[in-house]
């Protein structure tokens, strides 16, 4: 075998005197559909923004398709083929949604020479398409609601054309029927959906969420961290019957509801 | 009733993010909010305190975005909605945000003193400060310390030994037990028993139903900005809705 | 023959007269190109060249704070700009057409130079560190006075073109052409260019730019390359009209008027900071006709700033055109205000039950 | 050479840091870029010169005064103008900055452009350590360090320092204490008018009045307030310190440095911030850092 598409090792963040993440490692196939789960403030979005090198990491080794990125600044790594989303959106608010989608389309790695500016707010909408919101592609980002802003997020991820995803609560606010589809659109785009270069393979994704019951139909494999260390790691069955992550997860009087 | 919310709606430019939410919570009670993440819990505690209308506020005259706010809120029989915050603050009515937020340059001390900025008399500031370190034995040891060093855990008691330093009678906190330990989170929810020991009202809202039910007398739960149960630990936990909505299991 | 002149006046009637703004624009700048035939004056003729000059500046601060780079210094590409182009022009006997291109890439150079340190800073820290390179660069003038000329500045220099109109016309064409490129490069919506979009993307939020694969420092460095060049540009033209080379140019509060002229005028936008200029440097200018307006001018302007703002607070120009114009509200295209409907999709422009 | 530039170093250095923390402190707390800031320190010193040397009121009476009105006028600037428009940070910076070139062109119109000078408030010298020190010159240290006391005293010890404290950290949340945050945003910029007052009553007999003469330190204060990190009073006082050490040694020790003391200062300045992109004092948090 050769080397692990995303490897994590020994990954630790101190934040001043709080440890955020502590000797977390972990790894993701290429194929693979990854869940990250764990209670709220377990440090579940601080790892994806080490991996991403949005924070730097006290120490530790990411290393992505057998090349070590940590600490590479993030757009080399978005160009490597590793996206990424916010939990707390960032949409550029005042441009246009397809203006917001256009910018990931100009980058480097899913750039074409020579192309018109048509065509790049073409593939942008295309993005948009595929994520439900080619509606508001005209709008400014700031009228979008909460849901949609979320489907921003995953356009703006898609639209580098990533061979890796990490999507950070991606059904976060989302409304039922919404998240339904927004699962539906991801296990389309990981079993190689239509867009752009992933045409014949979709990505794989490591995804953050607290809505357990469609995040446990989408994954292979899932990770549970507490106190920014792993607890738990195995299929969802085998996770969800794991009495030390009922505890951790939903608090010590509940396991008695779940076993 | 003591405090008694009637249709709270907030809207941020077209996004709902409480859709008409009624309750209420009588004198001496500890009435605990439960649900999911984005169920708009911390939304309705910043509604209660009147930070939303000062976000408002502030944004009034710009193109940052535009906050609708409606409905009542009726604190021992006045209305709040119509209040400023420091007005609301100045009625008792106190609320511990996410995660403490110390004034983070400032020593633990001289944030019980900035709580205490509503109180004029030196005598009653004192003697609560004992009495806030009687109740936080952990304070009284890190008084000297700036408080962005402060761990989870001591943030949030800051944060509530604050809210009692201004002569709180009623808190709001919103999820203390965010990312503590356990043993943290047992200690933390025997200091909120005591605190509503002294007769002061509590309304928690909190993610770990196990904690929030052993403490609570009465619960609301809450999903997607609406208020969709009320009632009893063990009338909600016998609910098949409580573990769909929010535990999603 | 008949059908182009058809296509033409069509383009014409569709492009630029349904819409206000360009309308405003067309007859401004058809007004400049015919003034001479009105009026030779030179006196005339001077502020409105100067406030050519000055519309380039502050146009060109703009396109940096198009990214979010509020730049306290401006003057830094000005004044080095300028200053190479007179030396060039007095030691090498080049002509202004050769030295004012010169002049803009050394200003890219002296842009690129200081783009890279305040790649790591950001917001006010940027600022106060852009206000000092020019004061910094005042210094190294006076540490060298037998080559830059010192306090007094370099004189000597040949003049832009054989007459006044010649340099009226220059300084205007140089004008509308820079200005409109400058725009197209800041413009979101452009349709031929791509840096718009990505400057206003790093301005609004630079974590997700990066985070789209954004190499945002190539983009930072890239509208200091072009800031600094029409910056220079602008410094060439002074210098050869005024015949001067100074450390006047390099002052601390002429890096502050460009980013007066163009908060005034709407910040962002390219076009307001040329209608900052117009209306404030004109202004100025114009008081001093009076014997009374020749004490007063600053204070009225300063009184027209303060007024302005207080009500504007996003720009006179971005003001105006919120009264004059309304975009569609289903397919975004821009129309007249008094419209009903929109002139593409028929939409109906405003909704029936407003109160 | 090396006592003077201590004691004109201690001079200016104070001076900067009264203007620099006045500054800061506004700054900190309502987020207003105040531009104005040196402008109000010149009005003061004009105001001083005419009270003493038009009217003829002793210096102590004059001073009193023109603080007060100095204050006044800075209160009515910032509910009349700053406040309004204050979440447009760009718009606030160019009033504040059309408001001082108002006062400017008004001194102007009304005391001519002549370089005027206010009599000492006290004359004659003193030997410490073998240096000559004039009165003024120990007044104006003096005076500055009690100012800065005071300030360190007010926001420390008493209540309403502690709430200027609390808004200017998280103001949110200092809502939620019963803070009242616009008037204590108000009673901030009256401080820091005062402050700005304060500065002009003990330094303005050492400087030829200019209307001009706001200009200079404006850049100084700003260089200084970033070197020391935004926000932080006592980084602005550092930074005080460092800039106006680096001006007195430029201008003393080099030749022909009265010409280059900005620049070199500045220099400084640019140095530090690449070094140190928060400032000395600054403080940033990781998660907000880019």
């Amino acid at each position: 075998m050769s080397a692990p598409f995303l490897e994590v090792t020994g990954l630790t963040k101190n934040f001043g005197g709080l440890k955020a993440v502590s000797d977390v490692s972990f790894k993701v196939g290429r194929d693979e559909v990854v869940g990250l789960i764990g209670p709220n403030g377990a440090g579940k979005t601080t790892i994806i923004r080490l991996i991403t090198s949005i924070l730097k990491p006290t120490s530790g080794v990411v290393s992505f398709k057998g090349e070590d990125i940590t600490g590479k600044p993030t757009a080399q790594i978005v160009n490597k083929g590793l996206a990424s989303t916010f939990q707390v959106v960032k949409p550029f608010r005042n441009l246009p949604v397809v203006a917001n989608v256009m910018v990931p389309c100009l980058c480097p790695r899913s750039k074409r020479k020579g192309e018109w500016v048509k065509t790049v707010e073409l593939r942008a909408r295309d993005a948009l398409e595929f994520c439900g919101i080619a509606d508001f592609a005209l709008e400014p980002a700031s009228v979008l609601s909460h849901g949609d802003l979320k489907r921003l997020e995953l356009a703006r991820a898609i639209a580098t054309e990533p061979e890796l995803i990490l999507l950070d609560e991606p059904f976060g606010g989302l409304s039922p029927a919404e998240t339904t589809l927004v699962a539906k659109s991801l296990r389309r785009l990981h079993k190689g959906g239509r867009f752009g270069r992933l045409h014949s393979e979709g990505p794989a994704m490591l995804i953050v969420e607290h809505k357990l019951s469609e995040l446990m139909k989408i994954v292979d494999r899932v990770v549970v961290i507490n106190f920014g260390a792993i607890i738990a790691e195995g299929t969802p069955e085998e996770v969800v019957a794991n009495k030390e992550v009922i505890k951790a997860y939903i608090g010590k009087e509940v396991s008695r509801l779940v076993s | 009733m003591y405090l008694e919310v009637n249709g709270i709606t907030v809207l941020y430019d077209r996004a709902m993010v409480l859709n008409d939410v009624s309750f209420h919570v009588d004198k001496g009670e500890l009435v605990s909010l439960v649900g999911p993440n984005g169920a708009g819990k911390s939304t309705l505690l910043r509604a209660l305190a009147g930070l939303i209308r000062w976000e408002k506020d502030t944004l009034k005259g710009t193109t940052l975005g535009k906050i609708t706010l409606e409905g009542s809120v009726l604190f021992g029989g006045e209305e709040m909605m119509r209040l400023p915050s420091h007005d609301i603050a100045k009625r008792g009515l106190i609320l511990c945000p996410e995660r403490g937020r110390p004034f983070r340059e400032m020593t633990v001390l001289e944030n019980l003193e900035a709580g205490a900025y509503l109180v004029k008399d030196k005598g009653v500031v004192k003697e609560t400060i004992d009495r806030v370190y009687g109740l936080f034995p952990v304070l009284d040891k890190r008084r000297g310390q700036v408080s962005g060093t402060l761990s989870g855990g001591e943030r949030t008691m800051l944060s509530i030994a604050r809210a009692l330093m201004s002569q709180a009678r009623f808190l709001l906190i919103d999820e203390p037990s965010v990312g503590l330990a356990p043993l943290v989170k047992e200690d933390l929810f025997s200091r909120i028993n005591q605190v509503h020991g002294m007769g002061i009202t509590i309304l928690l809202s909190e993610q770990d139903i196990g904690f929030a039910f052993d403490l609570a007398t009465r619960n609301y739960v809450m999903s997607r900005g609406k208020v969709i149960a009320e009632g009893r630990a063990d009338d909600l936990l016998a609910d098949e809705l409580i573990r769909k909505t929010y535990l999603g299991l | 023959m008949i059908d182009y002149i058809r296509w033409v006046y069509q383009w014409f009637k569709g492009e630029i007269l349904a819409i206000p703004g360009r309308v405003i624009a067309v007859v401004f700048f058809t007004f400049l190109l015919l003034l001479p035939l009105i009026t030779t004056s030179p006196s005339t003729l001077r502020f409105l060249i100067m406030a050519c000059i000055f519309a380039i500046f502050a146009a060109s601060w703009d396109l940096l704070a198009v990214t979010g780079q509020v730049s306290l210094g401006h003057a830094l590409f000005f004044g080095s700009a300028g200053y190479t182009a007179a030396l060039i022009n007095i030691h090498f006997g080049l002509p202004a057409w050769i030295t004012i291109p010169l002049g803009g890439l050394s200003a890219v150079v002296v842009g690129l130079l200081a783009g890279i340190p305040a790649l790591r800073l950001r917001g006010f820290y940027l600022s106060l560190v852009t206000l000092a390179y020019p004061v910094i660069l005042t210094g190294i003038i006076f540490v060298f006075p037998d080559f830059f000329g010192g306090e007094m500045g370099l004189i000597g220099i040949s003049r832009l073109s054989g007459s006044r109109v010649g340099d009226y016309y220059t300084v205007v064409l140089i004008m509308a052409f820079s200005g409109f490129i400058m725009w197209k490069l800041s413009d979101a919506g452009s349709k031929v260019l791509r840096t718009g979009v990505v400057f206003h993307a790093i301005r609004e939020d630079e974590i997700a730019a990066r985070n789209s694969g954004i190499n945002t420092v190539r983009y930072k460095l890239m509208a200091y390359a072009f800031s600094g060049f029409f910056g220079g540009v602008a410094g060439g033209l002074y210098i050869h009209f005024i015949r001067i080379a100074g450390p006047s140019s390099l002052e601390v509060f002429f890096s502050v008027q460009a980013l007066l002229w163009a908060v005034f005028g709407g910040m962002g936008t390219i076009y307001g900071a040329i209608v900052g200029v117009f209306i404030l440097f004109p202004l100025t200018e114009y008081l001093r006709i009076y014997e009374w307006g020749e004490a007063l001018r600053f204070v009225i302007v300063s009184l027209v700033l303060i007024f302005i703002l207080l009500f504007m607070p996003e720009g006179i120009s971005v003001w105006v055109l919120d009264k004059i114009e309304i975009r569609c509200r289903r397919c975004k295209v821009v129309n007249i205000a008094t419209r009903r409907n929109c002139r593409t999709c028929r939409a109906p422009l405003r909704l029936e039950r407003e109160k | 050479m090396l006592e003077r530039i201590l004691v004109n170093g201690l001079v200016t250095s104070g001076t900067y840091a009264v203007l620099a923390v006045g500054f800061s402190l506004i700054f900190g707390v309502a987020k207003i870029f105040n531009m104005a800031h040196t402008a109000l320190y010149m009005i003061t010193a004009f105001l001083i010169f005419v009270g003493t040397n038009q009217l003829g009121f002793p210096y102590a009476l004059s001073a009193v005064v023109s603080v007060g009105a100095t204050i006044g006028f800075g209160l009515i600037c910032y509910a009349l103008l700053f406040d309004r428009v204050k979440v447009h940070q760009t718009a606030v910076m160019i009033i504040s900055l059309a408001v001082a070139m108002l006062g400017q062109e008004i001194l102007l119109l009304t005391l001519s452009g002549h370089y005027r000078g206010i009599a000492p408030f006290v004359t004659g010298s003193i030997d410490i350590l073998g240096v000559a020190v004039l009165y003024q010159h120990l007044f104006t240290v003096l005076g500055c360090l009690a100012t800065l006391f005071g300030l360190w005293a007010l926001l420390t010890k008493t209540n309403l320092g502690k709430a200027i404290r609390a808004v200017a950290q998280d103001s949110e949340t200092a809502n939620l204490m019963g803070i009242n945050v616009s008037r204590v945003c108000l009673i901030t910029m009256g401080i820091s008018a005062g402050l700005a007052a304060v500065a002009a009553v003990v330094a303005a007999p050492l400087e030829p009045l200019h209307p001009g003469m706001w200009m200079l330190p404006l850049t100084m204060i700003l260089a200084a307030v970033v070197l020391g990190g935004l926000g932080s009073i006592k980084g602005s006082v550092f930074g005080a310190i460092i800039l106006g050490f680096a001006e007195t040694i430029v201008v003393t020790a080099v030749p022909g440095g009265s010409f280059l003391r900005g620049a070199v200062s500045l220099a400084a300045m640019v140095l530090v911030l690449i070094a140190r992109p928060e400032g000395l004092f600054g403080v940033v948090f990781e998660e907000e850092r880019l």
